[in-house]
């Protein structure tokens, strides 16, 4: 009977998060979807605490308890330009968790002499070793983009190989411990190996490559939670685990495509390792036209149609609340102002659509990037706010150009650009953007957010 | 049938299944939905609250403790957060409604 | 846990991904998708050899035959007419190929 | 290891269906897919024979002959006109083996004196239910369709009443047997009621209504088959009910949609029982222009776009290949030729794209409603190929009509309008259309080849 209402509640739980996920297709269902995932959550925990080989339930609640106040201020307070970190910890913890209950699983069955059959060993040996990669690899991603790693790429001669060789030693002791469970040896130094792969792994990537390497990551801690379900056997991790793997990998595929990278070049190539210099050829003997505050404020505050294409600098400049009164106000002129969103612009998937939607932006004023780059010909401003590549004519053009082929916003086609950046430095791809010496695009220097707010004001009083 | 193969198919079914709603989630949403199936991950929860209560040894008792918490903590974050997030998006009605949060600057 | 209870996974997420993948099937191809979805519902062979040739006794093995013929007439009908059927979708690529072949009057 | 390889042919075959069904949503990959399906359909048959519990193989050797004796024919032979009833039997026959199955799986675990526990018994019980309602139903449907069985509704008064003490004598027999599964008797007699069950519920079915029953009665055999696959443990049995049965389900759900009709209403409303007379209030007083063959080629060959609206009369006409040959005769001319589907033109979903695929028309020049409505405006001719209901107008004006609200193609945009068909009488819905007498259409009277054989012959000329 209590049997049967644990699985109930399990199977009612999987559902829920199948069901959730799936209204996440549409914007305006999608919050309660997620409220859907939430009650399937509770039904599953729920249902757990019913188990009878529970008898012991002091450090449940202590850790329930622990983690409700761990995991509140993380839900709250977490800027949402903090994401990418956020969600890299993320992984960590869910990963860990999965870890941790398959070391234990192994112990308690080593100490009660009833080594795991060999199905389940393999199983156990999986989970452990994506599981360690994850938390390793999460951690490094995360500490590179809170910046307290060095977030340039570590390179080092050979690396590649050394690597190569650590992953070798992962398997040769994954294979021994299956072939012998009771190899308890391999067990645990696989443990220390992996955790080591993971940080080695990480490590020498640039910290603009992180988001790949995060949702890559993610698909592992995916299957590692898949194979948790193995061996304990229980689906609901085994469903979950799957959702959760897919989503990391669908998002990480998207994402190289979009930048055109390949898995390979973003995990050994540790692109962008040296910044191509301010001036490099391309640029050479082309000159930049600066504009003022005012001018900016006079081309903007008479536009028909402005677009306006937000990108990493935005963030960075914390800037997301500046553009849109600005939105605001050239609309109350009369003016009609679209954004442009391209799939990769900012560090993140829908990274631009979160800023913006935090500021208020509704959601049908975005625009995909294949929505809206039949328009910029009808633009009179196309306003860049602190984006480079995915503005950059060389992905059309310039055979040449590492980021050739990757689909762009056609800023260019605009009767006038204006670029919102600090200085001439160059984008995540690390290559100059002949956009910005092109004749009908001006530069307006400094600080998103400092700019937004002078041509705010001066726009009031044009 | 044994139940580990029968644990495959779920798996071969589920990952179809995560497969075919995912690739239908527009690019509008992706950072959320990355929050969410992380969120959802932390289910890995259910694993962790057997191993802590089910007092076999000392040893799975810790680790299982450990996980508990590094579980909660991730699904409370992280339902809280997507929440967060999706509450955000509005379509167009007049003037917005709540005020946006005051951000603490962050390196992102 | 008990088969039985993971074949009910097995069952809830098959009918998910039946439901997403042939929601998706366009109108034009409707009428091969009900023909292709009975040539597979001929899987029911699977059990049918089983009682044929399990030997048990003789009622089970009459009714496993038949059942046999049955369903192996469903599956080589079904999959042959389906595959005529899709042969005969084309794009425009200047003149048609092979001849109409001509049919005997029928009432549908 | 035998085992392993059979579990792996099962997993495979499973994996083969889906992705096989996933590549229907392509035409141009529809093909190769359901080869794919059937090569798992191979690896499932090959996987089983090498089961150990099958030990005699004379009978399946027998009945796989037999069956591919049976099949080929009934594939290659079956017109494409005769999908319909083709269907029906198909599902005939894979409830039959779905309940033999059943049957064989309960009367053996008897006489080995093991019966059956509760959960299996209930998977059990609603296979054979559900099996044999599919099974007595689907003949009949196949019946009404060949017109073997009278296609017209037979009603009596109380059917549904009787119909429903039929269905709850099933219930009870089927809770007994769960109860008690070595009650054999209650076993035995719902196949009996079951069968009876069916015949009663599809009889009084109107012969057109029929597809909608057929494609319910599709969903029912997927679920039973679901049942066998409960009852003896195997999962592809499962998976593949499953497909079957969404399919069924979905496909029954859209014609009732585009119908505007519900199940209730199909099932037990008998609709179009009394076929309105001709000349109804509706019509009375209007006049329909009748024309010659002659002036309706001249404004076929002078037309600059012509856009083609096929109907269930050109399926019982077989005017197929002469419509094609018409409208490669007008591009000949220069003219332009669009085909104009709807939904559940026909009588059943996409009857009329196969037709017209069977006479080599490419499917690109097949529009749907949503894609072609808008170019009616734009035509000089609508020409109306024994169709009806689907471009009847009153669905959108008259509240009173029994389609009002069904979607329908605006043929009454075009600037004329040619009906071919053979009189007056109404179509699957009976009910008068306003369009024959409208001042711009002229009806073409006569069999839909006949006078299409005429108009080519025309055109010729002219
Ligand atoms: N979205 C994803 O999923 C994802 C993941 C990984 C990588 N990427 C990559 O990230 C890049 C995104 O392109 P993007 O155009 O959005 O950004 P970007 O190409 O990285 O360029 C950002 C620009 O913003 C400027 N900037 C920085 N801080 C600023 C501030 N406070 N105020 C004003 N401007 C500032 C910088 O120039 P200054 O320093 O001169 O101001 C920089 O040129 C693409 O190359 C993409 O492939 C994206
Ligand atoms: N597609 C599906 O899935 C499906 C399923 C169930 C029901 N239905 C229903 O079927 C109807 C389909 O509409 P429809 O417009 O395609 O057909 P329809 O409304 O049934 O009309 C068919 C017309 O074709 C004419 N006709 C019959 N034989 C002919 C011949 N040999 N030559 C020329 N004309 C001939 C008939 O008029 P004459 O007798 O005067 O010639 C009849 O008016 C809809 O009401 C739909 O709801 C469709």
């Amino acid at each position: 009977m209590r049997d049967l209402f644990i699985q109930a509640s399990y199977l009612a739980a999987s559902v829920m998060f199948i069901l959730g996920l799936r209204m996440l297709t549409r914007p305006d269902k999608a919050r309660r979807g997620m409220q859907l995932a939430g009650v399937g959550m509770l039904f599953a925990i729920v249902g757990t605490l019913l188990n009878h080989t529970i008898v012991d339930f002091r450090w449940i609640i202590a850790g329930l308890i622990l983690g409700v106040i761990i995991g509140y201020p993380m839900g709250t307070r977490v800027p949402m330009t903090a994401m990418p970190q956020r969600i890299a910890l993320s992984l960590t913890l869910s990963a860990l968790a999965a870890t941790l209950v398959g070391v234990a699983e192994y112990y308690t069955r080593m100490a009660a002499g009833t080594p795991p059959d060999r199905v389940t060993m393999t199983a156990l040996g999986f989970e452990i070793m994506l599981g360690c990669i994850t938390v390793a690899g999460t951690i490094v991603a995360a500490g590179k983009l809170q910046e307290w790693l060095p977030s340039r790429p570590l390179t080092y001669k050979g690396q590649n190989l050394l690597n190569g060789l650590v992953f070798l030693g992962i398997i040769a002791l994954l294979i021994t411990v299956i072939a012998d469970p009771t190899q308890q040896w391999a067990f645990y130094s696989m443990i220390g190996v992996a955790l080591l792969f993971g940080t080695m792994l990480v490590l020498p990537i640039g910290g603009a490559d992180m988001p790949v390497v995060v949702a890559l990551l993610n698909s592992y801690s995916g299957l590692a939670s898949c194979a948790t379900g193995f061996a304990i056997g229980n689906v609901i991790l085994i469903i979950s685990g799957s959702l959760d793997g897919s989503s990391g990998f669908i998002l990480s595929v998207l994402m190289s495509k979009a930048m055109n990278r390949s898995f390979t070049n973003v995990l050994f190539g540790a692109f962008g390792s040296e910044p191509k210099a301010v001036g490099a050829k391309s640029s050479a003997g082309m000159s930049v036209r600066s504009i003022g505050v005012e001018d900016a404020a006079i081309q903007l505050a008479y536009a028909q149609l402005v677009i306006i294409i937000p990108g990493y600098g935005m963030a960075v400049a914390q800037a997301q609340h500046a553009v849109r009164e600005l939105a605001e106000l050239i609309e109350k002129r009369g003016g009609e102002v679209k954004f442009a969103v391209h799939p990769v612009a900012g560090r993140m998937p829908g990274h631009m659509n979160v800023l913006l939607a935090e500021a208020n932006v509704p959601y049908d004023k975005l625009y995909d990037m294949d929505e809206i780059n039949g328009e910029f010909d009808r633009a009179d401003v196309a306003l860049v706010i602190g984006a480079n590549d995915v503005v950059n004519p060389a992905a059309r053009s310039d055979k040449a150009s590492p980021i050739y082929g990757m689909p762009i916003l056609n800023a260019d086609h605009a009767k006038s650009v204006i670029v919102l950046k600090r200085g001439m430095s160059a984008g995540f791809a690390g290559i100059e953007n002949e956009l910005f010496y092109d004749r009908k695009t001006s530069m307006l220097f400094g600080d998103a957010k400092a700019s937004l707010t002078g041509l705010i004001g001066e726009i009031k009083n044009v | 049938m044994s139940s580990q193969l029968l644990e495959l198919y779920v798996f071969v079914l589920a990952a179809f299944t995560g497969y075919m709603v995912i690739t239908r989630v527009p690019p509008l949403l992706h950072t959320p939905l990355m929050a969410a199936t992380n969120a959802i991950a932390g289910i890995s929860l259910v694993g962790s609250l057997i191993a802590a209560g089910a007092a076999q040894n000392r040893v799975a008792t810790t680790l299982g403790f450990v996980a508990v918490v590094a579980a909660t903590s991730n699904i409370v974050g992280g339902f809280i957060i997507v929440d967060r997030m999706l509450k955000m998006f509005k379509r167009d009605t007049g003037p917005a409604k709540q005020p946006p949060a005051k951000q603490p600057p962050s390196g992102a």
